[in-house]
């Protein structure tokens, strides 16, 4: 006896995630304990009910939200959350589905440019390679505001200049290929 | 040869929407044996009982087949229905066809199958059941009432104002229990003692009642009607008949920081003490782990000033037995401490107090003498916040289930607490407000308008100590989830009521059901919420789940009204369902090789030899006996026997391997 | 136990004197130990905000390579990593189809049922015990030791112990002859994976940390996260006009913290490398 | 289409049999080639009728009374317990694959728990398939336990 279920953002996000969005109650502890729900467009808990309605506007919403990015993926909103709601899952599914549908808010521009700039950099190194990484990032956001950082970061040996690579560079270009990487 | 009848129920769409009734009926008409089948929107209805009596004479039916609930519902219903028709009672069973199957099947073939199924193996049994007389069993009249809180209490008063003796048995040293504790009461704000402390006194002062205080359960045997109980009466070092209760020896004890348990441990006690002033009984204990001549051999200080030599330091544990007909179970409930709390400090600040420690305070027989004080350093609180479902309603770190008087004893707390500190700021964090019940919403209402306790709805994240204030995170969702940061001086949990501990160990001594928190279970949670599945046990209070103080005292009166009722006759009937060894003619006399196993089987000590004589008095052979009124028809004697001479009645080898054989073979049908 | 270290890309770079200190120490305490061969990153927090897959493969390579180069036991000093690997372990044993797709990735059966320790409860399990260990320079400082989130959440991934108010650290510091404080906001959030990207956030979080850190009276912060030491260090100048006052307060490894106490010399534990100067050890 | 195995359980009136009726009264679906007999415990089950049932053509058998402790009449399930030991090997002594009968405790409060346990075995029994081999020597033994 199975429900047929409306291919909602909800329904989708609780097949691909395993996370019951129902089960949330709305206490609020979530957002209670969540160090950056001060600077959310929605809260968490507002996160959940949204979503719980099934409407479309509202799941649109979501998705173009700045919350989606700032969760800092803390974790401290499933440790406390009396339902065992796995909150962290939901949002990285949010922030995948915001980009794919084009849906990322503005002022999280910086943000998805340095975890793209992160990404880039392991797909062609296979580690992080500081320098490159934060250069694309500075000219992808044009933001120089603390690039003053960086001249002390060498002087106390925490840059190298050249990137450290993986040997075997095939199998982290292969992973990149079979894991339907997003372009960088 | 047997004339039976087949009637199904449909128990208006719960059956009827998933098995083809009429179908059933049809091919249970075909089953050898079967003289008449027919199906019926509401069998149990006086209409459906009706049709069955009518159907009886006109077919004269020898047995009879119900289709419908389950048999722990309605058997009783249609078993005396057919007898008043002239079937013996035992010639009835039932056919679950509901719970064991229109419930948990879908519609279709197979599911009336099922039914059909079940209906030939209610058939065949039926063949084989024999028409049985009920046992009659004396009854003594006389109740066990265990645990001396409100619900005891009232239990006990009822009990013997009816002219009934009671004994009541209560773990602590006095009676009163959580209610004792309490300031004041919802929705009235009337004080707890004060309603509650002459009923205290009606108890010890009734002459029906016997008051073992102190004491618990030790073991229980019997059944109802017939309980045989042993009761551990704790050593209490002090001869209750010479102690006159004068208190001089506690005022005069020198180990006097032992926290209290009754002021929740924000006060302190001597080592002999009395709990509280209006103690009933008001005779003091020694509590031995504290007590210094108990330790260290020297002391006796007690012993020196009482003035009626009363103190026995050598006293025992005694052991008392008593024969009872009834017993009522009103263990209570407990309240979880601070400590399972991570989040609000795994119970490390001294300022975080549950709602009982609260009501302690706020008491004027408290530590405090009614002053709401901060348990660290002794000031008033100018800001209190109080955290609503504190582990209720928390699967992850509690419990699941509501608490039920926590929203109501927190808007109470909040109002005393702004009535003593009219200056003071209190806030409370809630889920929902969970208010049904007489004036109740009205309380709720007056807190927030006339005492302007804040009401805020979400929970708190975390509680954490800084400067000696209390910081509370909360979120107000009504504001979309918006942080809430309070900086308090005092944090009350209402934490969660759960089962009072040792309830698992009690129900387990005397064989009552208890549900996954240790709450004792009811016969059925809507018609016999009073009775436990062991009958002549009953229900009162909170031990069945978290009450306030009038729906445990309305439970306590319909307990008590029962035990009445069972009371109102000298004698009553039992089921006839009990194992019995066969008798045959002379040489043989019965097929019992007197082995005995069963007597060893038996937890009832049902069992006894008898010697069998010719008519000359010589004993021809010794067998096993079966005393039908210790007899409970478990039936593991039957399984033990090797001859198969000792066999239980309703649920006989034959009647059981004729359900298997239809079971299995329903080609036929 | 053939025991492996993955250091991970910060340890290689911005932290590298955090992965000093760790080596020295290690060495110090007689712990043979090999560095996972040919690793590479975990992926981090930008892996698994933009791409689910991508944060389950990558670190399961890193799993599978100490594997095959024969460990029973890999050592994880940043707690970023460490939470990743433990995270993706625990989603290959526990879902047939992840450990499928990941093997497919890789092209070679996993198992992932190597031992994975964080820094924190490694050190408690070879230092308390050990009666050998001598620490000759006590650390006579009042000390604030700081978890941060990755190391203890989520329990049901970490099972970190009281993950609210863990006491691991605090029960190190006391054996290495330091004076644990009791604060706060040792599981508070510092602003992790925004150190770049969301600058003025990663300096309120933080600021509020030192705050009380400082307020009860701590004279060092003790971390375990490159993560953390980048925002609680790096980000000073930022923090100060926050507070409005100079912050002073140094932050040290777990492992810089051991060493000093175990006489090891500052420059070896790369204590130079940090922004904020630490004054008069 | 799929194997119907026959399964016969036998249950106690206290806890397995009360549970499965809340399992009703909860609406949780199960398999329907389960039917139960009632019987006052589980301690007065002879484990002859094991092999009755078998021997009409049993495919699979659940046994299922109350948790130790719970016992209504107080030890009834331990004997089944104690039985069921020495009876299991006899079955494996006398060649019975004793997979095909399972034992449980399940509590007037575990209705989930019985359809849950009902499903299990259904799979379990289609997994080893009809079990015709013991009806063939059953013809003896029928004579041999109705007699009593």
């Amino acid at each position: 006896m199975s429900v047929v279920k409306l291919n909602t953002l909800t329904s989708v996000v609780e097949e691909k995630t395993g996370v019951l969005v129902s089960h949330c109650y709305q206490c609020g502890k979530c957002s209670a304990g969540c160090p950056v729900a001060t600077e959310m467009d929605y809260s968490p808990s507002l996160i959940l009910r949204m979503l719980q309605t099934n409407n479309s506007l509202l799941s649109e919403k979501v998705l173009r939200s700045y919350s989606i990015w700032l969760c800092l993926s803390c974790e401290t909103c499933f440790c406390r959350c009396p339902m065992d709601i796995e909150i962290p899952l939901v949002m990285d599914y949010l922030r995948q589905e915001s980009v794919a549908r084009k849906m990322v808010n503005p002022k999280a521009r910086k943000i998805v440019a340095a975890h793209k700039a992160f990404l880039s950099s392991i797909q062609h190194t296979g580690r992080l390679y500081e320098v490159g990484m934060l250069a694309e990032f500075k000219i992808k956001t044009l933001d120089f505001s603390d690039i003053s950082l960086a001249p002390f970061m060498f002087m106390k040996g925490k840059l190298h200049l050249l990137p450290k690579r993986v040997k075997d560079l095939k199998s982290i270009r292969k992973i990149f290929s079979k894991t339907k990487n997003l372009k960088p | 040869m047997a004339r039976i009848g087949v009637f199904i129920c449909h128990c208006g769409e719960n059956i009827g929407a998933t098995v083809d009734c009429a179908k059933v009926a049809e091919l249970s008409s075909r089953l050898e044996g079967v003289t008449y089948s027919v199906d019926y929107k509401y069998m149990c209805s006086d209409p459906g009982q009706t049709l069955i009596k009518k159907t009886i004479k006109e077919q004269n039916l020898t047995g009879v087949v119900v289709a419908a609930c389950s048999p722990r519902m309605h058997e009783p219903t249609f078993r005396k229905a057919c007898s008043e028709a002239g079937v013996n009672p035992y010639m009835v069973e039932m056919a679950n066809i509901r719970e064991h199957c229109s419930w948990v099947h879908d519609k279709g073939e197979a599911t009336t199958q099922k039914a059909v199924d079940l209906v030939h193996m209610m058939v065949e049994k039926v063949k084989n059941n024999k028409p049985l007389q009920s046992i009659k069993v004396p009854v003594k009249k006389a109740a066990l009432i265990l645990g001396g809180g409100i619900a005891g209490i009232q239990t006990s008063l009822d009990i013997a104002n009816a002219g009934h003796k009671v004994i009541l048995v209560e773990r602590e040293p006095s009676i009163g229990g959580h209610m004792s504790q309490l300031s004041e009461t919802f929705p009235t704000l009337d004080c707890s003692q004060c309603i509650l402390t002459p009923r205290m006194v009606e108890v010890a002062q009734n002459p029906n009642i016997e008051l073992i205080s102190y004491a618990e359960l030790e073991s229980l045997e019997g059944f109802i009607g017939n309980f045989k109980a042993k009761i551990r009466k704790k050593a209490r070092s002090v001869d209750e008949k010479a102690c006159t209760g004068c208190g001089l020896c506690t005022t005069k004890c020198p180990s006097r920081k032992i926290p209290s348990e009754f002021n929740e441990n924000m006060g302190y006690r001597t080592a002999i003490y009395v709990p509280f002033p209006q103690a009933v009984p008001n005779k003091p204990v020694i509590d031995r782990e504290n007590c210094t001549y108990y330790k260290i051999g020297k002391c006796k200080i007690c012993e020196i000033v009482c003035p009626t030599k009363a103190i026995r330091f050598d006293q025992e544990d005694e052991i008392i037995e008593k024969e009872v007909g009834a017993i009522v179970l009103a263990t209570g409930f407990n309240v979880l401490g601070t400590d399972f709390f991570p989040e609000y400090g795994y119970g490390k600040y001294k300022d975080v107090i549950t709602g009982l420690q609260f009501e302690r305070l706020a008491s004027a027989s408290g530590p405090t003498l009614g002053d709401i004080r901060r348990p660290s350093d002794g000031k008033i609180p100018e800001k209190i916040v109080f955290i609503a479902c504190a582990g209720s309603r928390d699967p992850a770190k509690g419990i699941e289930y509501c608490s039920k008087i926590c929203c109501m004893y927190t808007a109470k707390h909040a109002m005393l607490y702004k009535h003593k500190v009219p200056n003071g700021d209190a806030s409370i964090f809630y889920m929902d407000i969970r208010a049904a019940g007489k004036m109740y919403e009205e309380f709720v209402r007056r807190a927030i308008t006339e005492d302007e306790v804040h009401y805020i709805r979400g929970r708190v994240s975390r509680v954490y100590e800084k400067n000696g204030k209390l910081i509370v995170k909360g979120a107000d969702t009504l504001l979309g989830g918006m942080p809430v940061e309070i900086e308090a001086d005092m944090v009350v949990l209402a934490t969660a009521g759960v089962a009072s501990q040792g309830a698992e160990a009690l129900a387990q001594k005397i064989h009552v059901s208890y549900d996954t928190h240790k709450f004792f279970t009811e016969a059925h949670p809507k018609l016999r919420p009073v009775e436990t599945n062991t009958a002549g046990i009953f229900l009162a209070g909170a031990c069945h789940a978290p009450k306030d103080i009038p729906e445990s005292v309305s439970m306590a009166s319909g307990a008590a009204s029962k035990v009445i009722g069972l009371f109102s006759k000298s004698e009553m009937t039992r089921e006839p369902l009990i194992a019995i060894v066969n008798r045959s003619a002379p040489p043989v006399y019965s097929s019992c090789a007197g082995c005995f196993l069963c007597i060893s089987a038996c937890p009832y000590q049902a069992i006894e030899k008898e010697e069998l004589k010719d008519h000359r008095g010589k004993i021809m052979k010794t067998v096993a006996k079966v005393n039908p009124g210790l007899c409970q028809g478990c039936g593991t004697c039957v399984a033990f026997c090797r001859s198969n001479s000792i066999d239980i009645q309703g649920y006989s080898n034959e009647q059981v391997f004729a359900e298997i054989a239809a079971l299995l073979n329903n080609d036929t049908v | 136990m053939k025991l492996a270290v993955y250091p991970g890309c910060s340890l290689n770079g911005s932290a590298r004197e955090y992965y000093e200190s760790v080596s020295i120490v290690l060495e110090k305490l007689n712990i043979e130990y090999s560095e996972v061969p040919d690793w590479n990153c975990c992926g981090a927090t930008a892996a698994h905000n933009l791409n689910k897959e991508l944060s389950l493969v990558l670190p399961s390579r890193i799993i599978a390579a100490a594997e095959n180069d024969g460990n029973e036991e890999l050592l994880v000093p940043c707690a970023a990593c460490f939470n990743r690997l433990k995270t993706v372990q625990r989603n290959i044993c526990q879902n047939k189809e992840v450990k499928a797709k990941v093997s497919s990735s890789l092209d070679q059966n996993i198992s992932a049922t190597i031992q994975i320790h964080n820094i924190v409860e490694f050190i408690r399990d070879n230092i308390l015990q050990k009666k050998d260990v001598e620490f000759i320079k006590p650390l006579h400082k009042k000390v604030a030791c700081y978890y941060g989130c990755l190391l203890v959440r989520p329990h049901s991934v970490v099972e970190f112990d009281r993950m609210e108010d863990p006491q691991i650290m605090e029960q190190i510091m006391v054996k290495i002859g330091a004076e644990p404080i009791d604060w706060a906001y040792k599981t508070e959030c510092c602003g992790a994976g925004f150190t770049i990207s969301n600058a003025e956030i990663v300096a309120k979080l933080s600021a509020k940390i030192l705050e009380d850190a400082i307020d009860r009276g701590a004279e060092m912060l003790i971390v375990a996260c490159p993560m953390c030491h980048a925002n609680l260090d790096m980000r000073r100048p930022m923090i100060e006009k926050i507070l409005k006052k100079e912050v002073k307060i140094p932050v040290l490894y777990l492992t810089q913290a051991i060493g000093l106490a175990l006489g090891i010399d500052a420059g070896k534990l790369g204590l130079k490398r940090h922004f904020v100067p630490v004054l008069n050890i | 289409m799929e194997f119907e195995p026959k399964i016969v359980a036998f249950v106690c009136n206290w806890c397995t049999y009360a549970g499965a009726d809340l399992t009703g009264t909860s609406r949780i679906k199960y398999s329907n080639d389960v039917k139960i007999i009632r019987f006052p415990c589980t301690g007065r089950i002879d484990f002859m009728y094991l092999l009755k049932a078998f021997a009409e053509g049993a495919d699979g058998i659940i046994v299922s009374g109350c948790h130790p402790n719970d016992c209504h009449y107080t030890s009834g399930n331990f004997h089944a317990r104690r039985r069921w030991m020495v009876f299991e090997g006899l079955l494996n002594f006398i060649g019975i694959d004793s997979r095909r009968i399972v034992f449980s405790w399940i509590s007037a409060a575990e209705g989930a728990k019985w359809a849950e346990l009902v499903n299990k075995t259904v799979k379990s029994i289609q997994e080893l398939g009809p079990y015709t081999q013991y009806q063939k020597v059953a013809g003896t033994f029928k004579k041999e336990v109705t007699n009593g």
